[in-house]
């Protein structure tokens, strides 16, 4: 009898050692080659369903069909960028490099620096004899640049591009008496939102609060403020005091919402907000959700001033290490960059196209445009675009982080924007030190 | 049928002795009793022998062969526990032939050997029943029938009747000793109860403290206590003990005296103390409501009725006695004369508490 | 008549308990077949304005959502089995062997419940991701193994069989084997069995983990399925979120709606006695 | 036959070889685990860096310089003070009205109560972020049509702590209620009905004779509370606020996740983890203290 249960032990050990040991054999061994032979690379994205998920297979099944030797196979990666860096600090820590990856623009200083990239641009040269300079031809040199470091590295090349836009209520303007076409300035938009505040005791809009400060960048920097200047956190300048003061202002008395993002555009989606101020990659839930007559514009500017709105969204990195795996990545770069994927990848996301020759082609964009106005307003102001505000070296992660502390303060209404900001640039340079 | 021998046995926890240098016969084919108050090592050494605890020290002999280190499983002993221990998962006819089955006893020779300890225990009719479906007295014979089908050379019983009310244990010792006569394993049985033990023991092993008090036949136990612990613990209501001075042949109890029968005088002067216990047992005290020639005079203080027998407690210059009678019962507050029967008269040694022995055994 | 007040009074207060716990769950299943536009703007009304079961099509064609369920359900099944098993052991050996150091033992092991899961995290992940096993059902599933809630449970419910049952089969010369397979187990069946209820429904129900770990499509857990309907950047479409956790939350109701009585058994014994 | 004899340690042997697979599992994945964590807060490293920077002690001088520590430190105990009202005073009590004063339909509640304990807090906490959007949820309508605003409580500070511990104890408080029930009906029913035949008021039964006679269950649940609140309170804290706002609803555990997973300060996350860690140890300690030891087990 005990040997038959000293038996039922050993095989409960056995089998747990089996079952890692299988596990093992199946995921590890062949990460770089498949079963038939393929060259095996992974691309890795953060794009939900809600945000194109859908899109992601379609390409990368469309390219593993058009190839013999080369597999992707896409990651899906939760909670946006910070979920896919927070994966692929261990990853690597754990010795596997992905082949591509989705780096969001507050990440690029911090991804430059530690992480182990390609330059696009060189291997563009490297590994495609026949078309060496496919990306100085078909990117805009300023849009390319958004992928540059502060040291002026090229880290990557740019892919979901997006800008902030307003969203507006126009039943709700409509009813408060105001233009339905929206305000066309900041100082226009404080009327308005009094206005629907007085007329229908809903909020007048909402200004998006996600864990990174990329919307508060246009604001800032539209009045003429720097986020950066010469590796230095300036914001606390007159002009930043000045906008952000402005927002808090709005919050204080009760014309703007202060809350997290997720509530706040369930909160304009169902009506109780007359405008909200977000990216134009919320456009498709935007649209799915609301009742009333929903339409964007191009974000406002200061009166007198220029805008200056970051670009939002991701570039693509290469993280693959030996030639076969960079080679392959570089093949499926270049396929998502095609005229053909660009503007899938935009009808399936909303996202604007990084590259040129996909508005107006007619097998890219053009027909979708017609049809879906509300991203007219993020074309319209791709000429605006000036990169994310990205904090060098590694501190700009708790960089970020200071700046989102303080804006809770500040919209919370415990320390003034002057205050807040001339704590947070101070603690900011003191860190970049 | 083999006997059980316990040699120096002694049992620690930590330092705690719970039993100290045992030795014991436990003899081939006959029932001893392991008597005692709670707490004394009783159920400790009927555990050390099924190997249900270790031995600290000592030999334990089961059939002459040494089994200190045998695991219970092959001492070949039955048991029956005070909570019977039956499976509630089983039942009762599962619960009989558990242990045939664990010794892979072919299907159909268990089947007769459980229902023949089926019959014997007169348990037809319940085969299919769970334990918590039975009577308490049912239980109990549940736990026999699965003891007797072992038909093993040991029994051993744990205080197996002191959860049944006392009309049914009246039964149940009927039926275990019908069991033994049937059977004649060696029977170890403890219990706390002296009626028990004195009904059902061919001998009786006292306990007190871990320690070894008296090992005899029922009948020495009530006729020669071997000190005053056995003197107490046995009878009911016990012996009377009190200190005593012996001079000029007679005993000094107070300010009384009693003249003591030559035998007795020779026989304490030879030990050549004057301090000194006597021990009395109840029912061998004569009362009179007159003097009688060589008695002691006492005030009736309580007088209990014990159902056809009556207890009254005397007080003899402040020494507490209790004399039990059938008829002619003194009322509480009239003073009585005691004459013992001096033939069942026991005396204690002032210090070792032995007993000084008697002329008349 | 105080009385009977009284007696209203207290259920008034149980009822109003239980609607506020059980709320969330029918707004799930009420949201869960609205349209996104109703459940923005149709807040208070329980009963869709029209009734829709695109939700639950959208997740079942877009998702292999079956695949998600089975590996949700082997990672759990597995956990349970092997939990259940070495729990039981332990358990077992803590209650009816003597050795030394064993009260040491049990402390040491109970105090990991203590240990907040940041501290095992990423030391973890790290070894999951050196055995090769990032991004695979196993990885998900090994380090659930350490849990001592069940050796917990068990040993309660142990401590509940009378010792002379064990005795007395030891006496009949039974082995470990034969002991723990014929007595223990029948004998604390309803507490294994709500243990093993509760492993399942803790381990189904597990999220940070196999988040951090899962990456490919086909070997997604319900937890990831919740995630994909759920990004700041692209929103949150509610009310197939909601399909995707009525789904999620049928297995764990349905198994403790038939094993209710083991279960509530278990706990109400797994106090201190 | 061949006598069996017990092999000296053999039973020692199989009492530890018992403990094998479960020795193994936690060895790996929960002791290695956490000598790592505290062999890592005396270094500066961001995960990935091959290179380790030893700091001796600074992870934890800086976490005590650090005005954030105070505020999750002071988080972390308002969280425990409101997860013991809900979770514990308030199912203790009212464990006490159904075992003592509800004459039916007991088996229906217990059974309600307790179901949330199965279903997923990450559910529970978007449900939670949909019902309780004070603009929008259907309690901020119910208000609005009184004319009320509600504060946003997401972004205030205080009553983010209060819901964010109700979304919690959500999923936890029919646990509690359940083994709290057990206790308080385990105790005699005669102590009881003594009581009330002298005339002593429901509360003074509580008070002097339900609570002293549930004491050491009382304490598990105390403990379990605190420890349970502390660890699955880092669901809701991530799915709904990520510590907002400005460190407002940051518990411990939420912190060192933060500080590990989006600053990869793994040195300063470890040091954090090992104070939370100190913290609970107390905690234990006292579970040992009042409940193991004091409590008479019957063999």
């Amino acid at each position: 009898m005990k040997k038959k249960f000293a038996v039922i032990l050993s095989m409960l050990m056995v089998a747990l050692i089996t079952l890692s040991a299988c596990g093992g054999g199946s995921s590890q061994k062949d990460a770089t080659t498949s079963a038939d032979g393929k060259i095996k690379i992974e691309y890795w994205h953060v794009n939900a369903e809600t945000q194109g998920g859908i899109t992601v297979d379609e390409l990368v099944k469309t390219f593993n069909e058009s190839q013999d030797d080369i597999e992707v196979v896409a990651k899906y990666n939760p909670d946006m960028y910070k979920g896919l860096m927070q994966n692929l600090q261990a990853e690597i820590a754990a010795g596997n490099h992905p082949a591509i990856v989705q780096v969001g623009w507050a990440f690029l200083d911090y991804f430059s620096n530690n992480f182990e990239y390609q330059d696009p641009v060189a291997v563009n040269e490297k590994y495609d004899q026949e078309d060496p300079t496919f990306l100085k031809d078909n990117f805009m040199p300023n849009i390319l640049d958004l992928a540059k470091d502060s040291k002026g590295n090229q880290v990557g090349v740019p892919y979901s591009l997006s800008t902030p836009v307003l969203y507006l209520n126009r039943d709700l303007l409509k009813e408060a008496g105001l233009d339905p076409a929206g305000p066309k300035t900041w100082e226009e938009l404080n009327e308005f939102s009094k206005t629907i505040k007085e007329k229908t005791g809903k909020y007048g809009f909402y200004f998006q609060e996600p864990a990174d400060n990329w919307a508060t960048q246009g604001l800032l920097e539209s009045n003429g403020a720097k986020f950066i200047t010469d590796g230095k956190a300036t914001i606390a300048s007159k002009e930043g005091i000045a906008a952000y003061q402005f927002w808090a202002d709005m919050v204080a008395d009760g014309t703007a919402l202060h809350t997290s993002w997720d509530e706040g555009m369930q909160s304009f989606v169902d009506g109780n907000v007359a405008m909200a101020y977000t990216t134009i990659a919320r456009r498709e839930s935007v649209q799915k959700g609301a009742q009333f007559d929903v339409a964007t514009t191009t974000s406002p500017a200061w009166e007198g001033k220029e805008i200056n709105i970051p670009a939002g969204g991701c570039f693509l990195g290469i993280t693959a290490v030996d030639d076969e795996q960079i080679e392959a990545a570089w093949k499926f770069e270049k396929f998502l960059y095609s005229v053909e994927s660009v503007a899938k990848w935009t009808m399936g996301t909303g996202y604007v196209p990084p590259r040129t020759g996909v508005d107006t082609a007619e097998d890219g964009l053009k027909k979708f445009y017609e049809e879906n106005h509300m991203m007219k307003a993020a074309t319209d102001q791709m000429d605006k675009v000036v990169p994310w505000a990205s904090f060098p070296g590694d501190a700009g992660l708790q960089a970020e982080q200071i700046l989102l502390d303080v804006r809770d303060q500040i919209l919370g209404g415990q320390v003034s924007a002057e205050e807040g900001l001339t704590d947070a640039q101070n603690k900011i340079n003191e860190l970049l030190k | 049928m083999k006997s059980i021998q316990l040699k120096n046995i002694v049992k620690r926890y930590g330092n705690n002795t719970v039993v100290s240098q045992l030795n014991l016969d436990f003899e081939a084919g006959k029932r001893t009793i392991l008597l005692g108050p709670s707490g004394c090592g009783k159920s400790t050494i009927l555990r050390m022998i099924a190997g249900l605890e270790d031995i600290s020290e000592g030999d334990l002999l089961m059939g002459g062969e040494r089994m200190n280190d045998v695991v219970p499983g092959d001492r070949d002993v039955a048991m029956v526990f005070q909570n019977y221990a039956l499976f509630p998962h089983m039942t009762v006819e599962e619960n009989i032939g558990y242990a045939l089955k664990i010794h892979k006893v072919n299907e159909k020779e268990r089947q007769d050997r459980v229902s023949s300890a089926i019959k014997m225990l007169e348990l037809e009719g319940y085969e299919k029943r769970t334990p918590r479906e039975l009577s308490g007295g049912q239980r109990q014979r549940v736990a026999l029938a699965r003891a007797v089908v072992k038909q093993s050379h040991y029994f051993l019983l744990d205080e197996p009747l002191s959860n049944l009310d006392a009309q049914l244990r009246v039964h149940a010792r009927k039926e275990l000793l019908n069991l033994h006569e049937t059977y004649k394993q060696t029977f170890i049985y403890v219990t706390h109860d002296q009626i028990e033990a004195m009904t059902l023991g061919h001998n009786i092993a006292l306990l007190y403290n871990g320690d070894l008090q008296m090992y005899g036949t029922p009948v020495d136990f009530y006729n020669k206590p071997a000190n005053v612990f056995t003197a107490t613990f046995i009878g009911s209501p016990s012996a009377n003990i009190s200190h005593v001075t012996f001079r000029n042949g007679r005993v000094f109890i107070g300010n009384q005296n009693l003249v003591l029968p030559e035998v007795w005088q020779a026989h304490l002067t030879a030990t050549g103390m004057e301090e000194m216990f006597i021990g009395i047992h109840p029912e061998t005290v004569w009362i009179s409501d007159t003097p009688t020639e060589n008695s002691l005079s006492g005030l009736v203080t309580t007088v209990e009725n014990y159902g056809g027998r009556w207890g009254i407690h005397i007080d003899i210059d402040n020494e507490n006695w209790i004399v039990v009678m059938k008829e002619d019962v003194p009322v509480k507050g009239s003073t009585v004369y005691l004459a013992p029967d001096f033939k069942k008269m026991h005396f204690f040694h002032p210090e070792t508490e032995l007993n000084l022995g008697s002329p008349f055994h | 008549m105080k009385i009977k007040e009284h007696q209203l009074g207290l259920h008034f207060l149980f009822i109003l308990t239980v609607l506020v716990l059980l709320f969330p769950l029918v707004y799930a299943l009420s949201n869960s077949f609205k349209t996104l536009n109703d459940a923005f703007n149709n807040v208070f009304s329980l009963i869709p304005r029209e009734f829709t079961l695109q939700n639950y099509i959208h997740v079942f064609t877009r998702l292999d959502f079956m695949r998600i369920v089975g590996n949700t359900f082997f990672i759990s099944t597995t956990v349970t089995i092997f939990k259940i098993i070495t729990s039981l052991l332990a358990a077992y050996s803590l209650v009816f062997f003597n050795f030394k150091g064993k009260n040491t033992l049990y402390f040491i092991l109970l105090s990991t419940m203590f240990i907040p899961f940041t501290v095992t995290m990423i030391p973890n992940y790290l070894t999951i991701s050196s055995w090769g096993l990032g991004d695979s059902l196993i990885g998900v599933l090994i380090p659930q193994l350490a849990d001592v809630l069940g050796i917990f449970l068990l040993r309660q419910s142990m401590r509940g069989i009378p010792r002379s049952l064990i005795e007395y089969a030891q006496l009949e010369g039974a082995s470990t084997y034969n002991i723990i397979t014929g007595i223990v187990i029948p004998l604390i069946r309803p507490n294994i069995i709500s243990t093993g209820i509760l492993f399942f429904v803790n381990s189904w129900n597990e999220y940070v983990w196999p988040v951090l770990i899962l990456k490919t499509k086909s070997k997604f857990t319900l937890s990831l399925a919740l995630q994909m309907f759920i990004s700041s950047e692209g929103g949150t479409d509610f009310t197939i979120a909601m399909a995707v956790s009525v789904m999620t939350m049928i297995i764990p109701i349905t198994l403790y709606l038939i094993f209710q009585r083991y279960i509530l058994d278990t706990f109400t014994t797994s106090g201190v006695k | 036959m061949q006598k069996r004899t017990k092999k000296g340690k053999w039973d020692h042997i199989k009492a530890f070889g018992f403990f094998i697979p479960v020795l193994l599992v936690f060895t790996i994945f929960v002791f290695t685990p956490f000598f790592k964590t505290l062999y890592l807060s005396f270094f500066e490293w961001n995960l990935i860096s091959p290179k380790k920077t030893f700091v001796g002690l600074s992870n934890y001088i800086a976490l005590f310089q650090d005005p954030v520590t105070v505020k999750v430190l002071s988080n972390t105990f308002v969280y425990i003070l409101i997860m013991l009202v809900v979770n514990f005073i308030v199912p203790y009590i009212m464990s006490y009205m159904m075992a003592i004063m509800l004459k039916k339909g007991q088996n229906f509640y217990k059974g309600a109560i307790f179901l949330p304990y199965v279903i997923s807090l990450v559910v529970g906490s978007i449900l939670y972020l949909w019902i309780l959007n004070p603009v929008s949820g259907p309690i901020g309508l119910i208000a609005r049509t009184f004319g009320i605003r509600l504060p946003i409580w997401s972004k205030t500070d205080g009553l983010v702590l209060l819901i964010l511990s109700l979304i919690t104890s959500w999923k936890l408080f029919g646990y509690n209620f359940i083994v709290l029930f057990a206790a308080v009906n385990n105790i005699p029913k005669e102590i009881i009905e003594v009581a009330k035949l002298d005339g002593i008021s429901n509360w003074h039964i509580f008070k002097d004779i339900v609570t002293p006679m549930s004491s050491a269950t009382g304490i598990y649940v105390l403990i379990i509370t605190i420890v349970q609140g502390l660890q699955q309170g880092f669901t809701p804290i991530k799915v709904v606020t990520q510590g907002g706002p400005n460190y407002g609803s940051a518990s411990l555990t939420y912190q060192s996740y933060h500080e590990a997973f989006t600053l990869y300060h793994i040195g300063k996350s470890s040091a954090l983890s090992v104070l939370t860690m100190v913290l609970f140890m107390v905690l234990l300690a006292l579970e040992f203290y009042f409940v193991e030891r004091n409590v008479y087990y019957e063999n």
